[in-house]
């Protein structure tokens, strides 16, 4: 068929494809230091504006600017690179790991560290947090041990999950760490109940909840946005903006002509855009987010805009469909990098400390892998009972089960 | 004691869990102000105020995926989906979130919450306010599923619902909320309060889940069902002048095998009763475990008598309706075999 | 528990509950005529304040004005009227049928008349509808015999449906109106896909949604609108926002804070907000929409704001839930009425005519309701063989359904 | 003929109807450029253009509910779901919609869209990639089910079923995708080469839906199964020496209970296998239906070897999954009755 005023299919397509150079012309970005930063009881009408810029604090030299720079530290600066440092070299041998066959499964967080380090470090423990798959961050700034995190993704005898999950999909309640799930974000809507919980209760806790751009196209986000919106539920969405999907850029889930913070918009929800890959940046709007939710003022999506510098997971190339340099070519950098030009520009930090600091953390890394390879890998006879597949299902085992742990045994 | 229609019963047992424990909340769509489209949450916003019973936006993902957060931090939320046809939005925060969540983490997080939500046709509900999906419930690990028959046994196992410390899908089944409806379509409704489980306790009593009731003794075979389906049972049994025992599951999952097996080995003959469309309904899975446990007992083929196999026809919902004479066929068919 | 910063949990409510005074002094519209219209290829950033004003063409007196006046030719607003009319009188005979136990249910459209039949004159014929459950107004404004609906209605021997839906669960392909669900917004992302399979035909038809305020919370509204911005498809998404959803108001679907058009501007799409009791107004930004949608230029979302006059169905009591008189005090009044004062300020209709429009209509209704009621209302024995049930299920009726069949029969 | 693995046969399958018919379209997550996490719509966008094969947004329900919409409109979309277990948020869509548009329009509207999706464990995949839900679309008047065990099935079936005026539901076994993986995990996987049915036809042929495939022909009982169990099915019965007579159902919905009938009639045993948790899984309609129709027939309970009641458990598949041992133990429990 084809007619005069003839209506056309549009496709979204990014800009780039192996074999083209890496393009990112269409964005563009405010200068550091000059978004200003609104009282936290500024209503979400007055907020629109925020969804569409880009909150930044640390310039491409390192410096820090403007009414976001949290005015942190030294030490907890410090602390906050070495907890990237810690994640950029777990994540490093848990993916070659899984190379070796030690494991099935694997997902990286490069690249995106800043975004659960800072705002692990933002939040209270008591918290709760309601990750994705990325934000292992989250529990190395929380100080899990990374041992534990190794017996998770060996599903060894140590394993806390008992060997049940996928590799990645941790837990821990005593670190306000929520059971992740390998159904994208269903912890989302999850977030905002537990954040009416506290808010029932008269508690002063908060929740916050992690989820990927691709992600953001599922019901269970639309549903989490207008119950939080309706009560006014002291949650931070947190929509980790990586420009991927597994293989679909983010013009797939709706970022072709807006931005994610502008999601928040439409919901009358506070909206904030921030710069992923400048920790100071996140830890400032999380801070703010975080004050706001306390202060019964109400949820707030957070954009991270950032860049996934990896592949998706193990499963996958991402030269198969993205130009293989695309990533050194992200205009905002390495957030590791940033912190630590940030940290030497001010003179608390060296060249020297910074390699240190890696070896200590590959070091670190590799005394826990061989801790937890002691106690096995994936594939490891006896790791785990066959008896122990028929518990935690319910609270006591029902007949049939206990029926069916029986004929196994046999 | 008084005398509660089921609605009654089951708002009795929602005042006195609220009274009981301030973990316990309700909401869900029209729950609060208005009472729920069926009443059974009337008066509760007045007495608990609007924080412990509240309407909720239609979306029924976030009314599941919310109810889950809050169980998980430490909660014990009642929802109410208004309609169990309209679960489906629900279905993936109940099966792949409420229903794992303890396994998953390895017991570190657990979801004790309850999902209540009336089923069933003979309304004339049409498609969307007819529909028995328990079968979508028993077939997943980690749920149980709860299905009522009288104002007594639905207050009783509401209670053990909210204090199970797992997820429970509470299915009632709306056409005898207001009376025993027997299925003769012929013949007065009776009013609940002529049925003697229509006397129930004001205050806290609990029914065990995963207990049946044998609400007829009879030698000559065994009719398995729930909900509204256990009153048509006695009707056909009645009008049939067949000796049947008729067993009302009240759970599903995990279902009283024992009940079953000393019955069905005790007459040797079953008949299983439901609403919901046959193939891969909930009779299926009833009739493989009676063939498993009970197979040397048994003369004569298990029969289904159940929902036709069609969307849910508004205008001859009397022609898809398991009525006694198709169920006193089915009976004769497993006697004359 | 109650501590120093505890949290709180915000149910919101109504201005007003039965025994209280109506009160909409929340609200404030801009005067009639005062918003521009914009060009059609206006980009959705642009449009974005539209989402927060609302388009108004007739003043209270009946004057149309502004930019949005759609200048009509007074038989064209007759039609309109007569159709408007016929619609209340339609919604009036069936409800009482309904009281009359001839039929289980019926929903009427009461307030909202302008809304669908202005839509559906706008729309050309071949477009596809995919309504919720309150435009019959679409229906009567394409002329589909009202017999026919009232045959539907009591689940008659000459319902089209077969007695197998719900009443006023319409269908007419070839008027352009899909089949209604009984389940609330799963017709969004049909009409979006109906719409991208237009586009990828290359055909020039479009397609239009409706679903209420309360509706827009669900999953499937998210779906739609994503996919739809995403693929920019030639679609109208049409929010009616009556204030209530059955017993809840507006405030518990997230209108609290913000519109229901605003959820447009979340999703970059072009998002309109009008008076739904203004005739002209909901004429022009249907107008503007669809010339939008078939210039390719991708789909919009309206927000109709109106006041539901009636009950939500036969089966609840408003006067339980909200001030009795609440209807009779919505200050931008009675689409009929506005639209009728308007043609007599224009010297284009009379009191006398508007009676005797009435009359007719209802008359028509009569007439019609005594052919229907014919051919049996519900419960009326043999109005459908017991085998037609089986039937259409698939296309082709496999073995078990003939098998459950003859065990009907037998 | 070609020698393809399940993958190739599906992508011919899909090749062939894009090229013949302009109304075939194809979309779901990852399927355009990529070509699909498993490559199953690979160089689809490059043959025919990015509006005929595409990256949709991950939104399983607006994935399902715009292929309803094409599909209404007169396109005939195939849809990839990524991972069964993630059919879900698309279920109310397909349960309550696709397979009732027909019906409630009185034949008014129709919806011919298939969807695709890889189902099945035994590729550690944990709970979220390797579930097998197929009793939760049998259950649903209005649907097809169908599930190919072979390269050159999954091809004619995958064509009957984008040619069908019905929604199909098309489940493909993602463990047997490169090779007949026959549940001995001691043994090197064979790849597709090695087997016949890896010969396929470049072009356009089809298997009928509704038709199952005698895979062994045996004389001492009957196994029941489909998708990868077909291949455990049959290392089992070598490995135990009994004369099984091993049927793949091909479709589960409508199912051939002639094939079925005439198999126990003659064998009087029956092996019911599958993938799914036990508990309402289809093996029970499965059950239920050899036992209505065999009954006199029957010299042993009928034997289900299925899934356990549990999550899937990443580290303790094997123990999980239904391998020949255990469908061995369940054999000779039949044997011996
Ligand atoms: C409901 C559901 N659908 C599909 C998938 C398969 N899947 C896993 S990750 C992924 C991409 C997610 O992308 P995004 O949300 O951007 O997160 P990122 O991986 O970039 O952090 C997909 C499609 C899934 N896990 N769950
Ligand atoms: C999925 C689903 N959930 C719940 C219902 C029950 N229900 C029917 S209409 C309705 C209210 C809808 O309100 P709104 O969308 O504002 O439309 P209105 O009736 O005001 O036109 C509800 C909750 C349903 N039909 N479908
Ligand atoms: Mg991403
Ligand atoms: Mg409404």
């Amino acid at each position: 068929m084809s007619r005069k005023n003839a209506l056309d299919l549009h496709i979204p397509a990014p800009n780039a494809r192996p074999g083209d150079k890496p393009n990112f012309s269409g964005w563009t970005f405010p200068e550091p230091g000059d978004t200003p930063r609104p009282d936290i009881d500024a209503s979400p009408s007055e907020l629109r504006d925020y969804a569409y810029g880009l909150i930044r604090v640390l310039d491409m030299e390192g410096n820090a600017l403007g009414a976001w720079a949290p005015h942190l530290d030294p030490e907890t600066l410090r602390r906050g690179l070495k907890y990237m440092i810690l994640t950029r070299a777990f994540d490093d041998r848990m993916y070659r790991a899984q190379r070796q066959g030690k494991t099935s499964f694997y997902m990286q967080s490069f690249g995106e560290e800043a975004i659960s380090v800072a705002q692990s470090m933002v939040l209270s423990p008591e918290d709760m947090c309601f990750p994705s798959y990325r934000q292992q961050g989250l529990l190395i700034a929380r100080d899990y041990p990374i041992v534990e995190m190794m017996n998770q993704i060996y599903s060894n005898k140590r394993d806390p999950m008992r060997g049940r999950q996928l590799p990645v999909m941790y837990s821990s309640k005593k670190d306000g760490f929520f059971t992740i799930s390998g159904n994208l974000a269903t912890q989302v809507p999850q977030a905002v109940g537990w954040a009416m919980a506290s808010a029932y209760s008269g508690d002063v806790r908060i929740a916050a909840t992690w989820l990927g751009d691709g992600s953001t196209a599922e019901g269970d986000f639309h549903a989490a946005m207008t119950f939080a919106a309706v009560y006014r539920a002291p949650v931070i969405i947190n929509v980790v903006n990586n420009q991927y999907a597994i293989s679909s850029f983010q013009g797939i889930a709706g970022g072709e002509n807006t931005t994610f913070a502008a999601r928040g918009v439409g919901y009358g929800m506070a909206p904030l855009r921030v710069d992923g890959n400048d920790f100071l940046a996140v830890y400032a709007v999380t801070q703010w987010a975080a004050e706001r939710a306390r202060a019964n003022l109400g949820p707030t999506l957070i954009e991270h805009f950032t860049y996934r510098g990896g592949p998706h997971s193990t499963s996958d190339d991402p030269s198969r469909y993205r130009p293989a340099d695309e990533g050194r070519s992200w205009p905002l950098g390495d957030p590791l990098e940033r912190l630590k030009q940030h940290l030497i520009s001010i003179g608390e930090w060296s060249d020297d400390q910074h390699r240190a600091a890696q070896e200590a953390a590959v070091e670190q890394v590799r005394e826990a892998g061989r801790e937890a390879e002691k106690d096995g890998v994936l594939g490891a006879e006896g790791a785990h009972s066959a008896q122990s597949m028929f518990e935690d299902v319910y609270k006591e085992m029902p007949w049939h089960l206990q029926e069916q742990r029986k004929q196994l045994e046999v | 004691m008084a005398t509660m229609t089921m609605i009654q019963a089951l708002n009795s047992a929602l005042d006195t869990m609220m009274a009981r424990d301030s973990r316990v909340l309700t909401f869900g769509e029209d729950v609060g102000y208005f009472g729920g489209v069926f009443k059974v949450t009337e008066h509760l916003q007045e007495k608990y105020g609007a924080k412990r019973c509240f309407d909720a936006p239609i979306n029924e993902c976030g009314i599941a995926g919310t109810a889950i957060g809050m169980a998980v931090y430490g909660l014990r939320p009642v929802i109410e989906i208004q309609f169990a046809d309209y679960m489906y939005p629900a279905y993936d925060q109940l099966v792949s979130e409420a229903a794992r969540i303890r396994y998953r983490s390895a017991n570190d997080f657990t979801v004790p919450m309850t999902v209540r939500m009336p089923y069933g046709g003979g309304i004339y509900g049409g498609q969307t306010h007819s529909q028995s999906p328990e079968a979508l419930f028993t077939h997943v690990a980690g749920l149980k599923t709860v299905i009522p028959a009288t104002p007594y046994d639905a207050k009783g196992l509401l209670i053990s619902a909210i204090e199970d410390d797992d997820p429970v899908i509470f299915l009632e089944p709306k056409r005898v909320y207001n009376g025993p409806f027997d299925g003769r379509r012929d013949r007065p409704v009776i009013p609940w309060s002529k049925h003697p489980a229509s006397e129930v306790p004001e205050g806290y009593y609990k029914i065990p889940l995963g207990k049946a009731n044998i609400v007829r003794e009879g030698s000559e075979m065994t009719i398995l069902s729930y909900g509204t389906m256990v009153h048509v049972a006695l009707a056909a049994t009645e009008d049939s002048g067949i000796d049947a025992e008729v067993i009302d599951l009240r759970t599903l999952l995990p279902v009283d095998i024992e009940a079953i097996k000393t019955s069905v080995q005790k007459t040797g003959r079953c008949v299983i009763l439901h609403e919901a469309t046959r193939t891969s309904g909930y009779g299926a899975e009833l009739a493989a475990l009676v063939q498993e446990h009970c197979f040397y007992h048994l003369e004569a083929p298990i029969e289904r008598v159940t929902g036709f196999d069609t969307p849910y026809p508004h205008a001859l919902e009397w022609e898809y309706f398991p009525t006694p004479p198709r169920i006193i066929k089915a009976m004769r068919r497993a006697m004359e075999a």
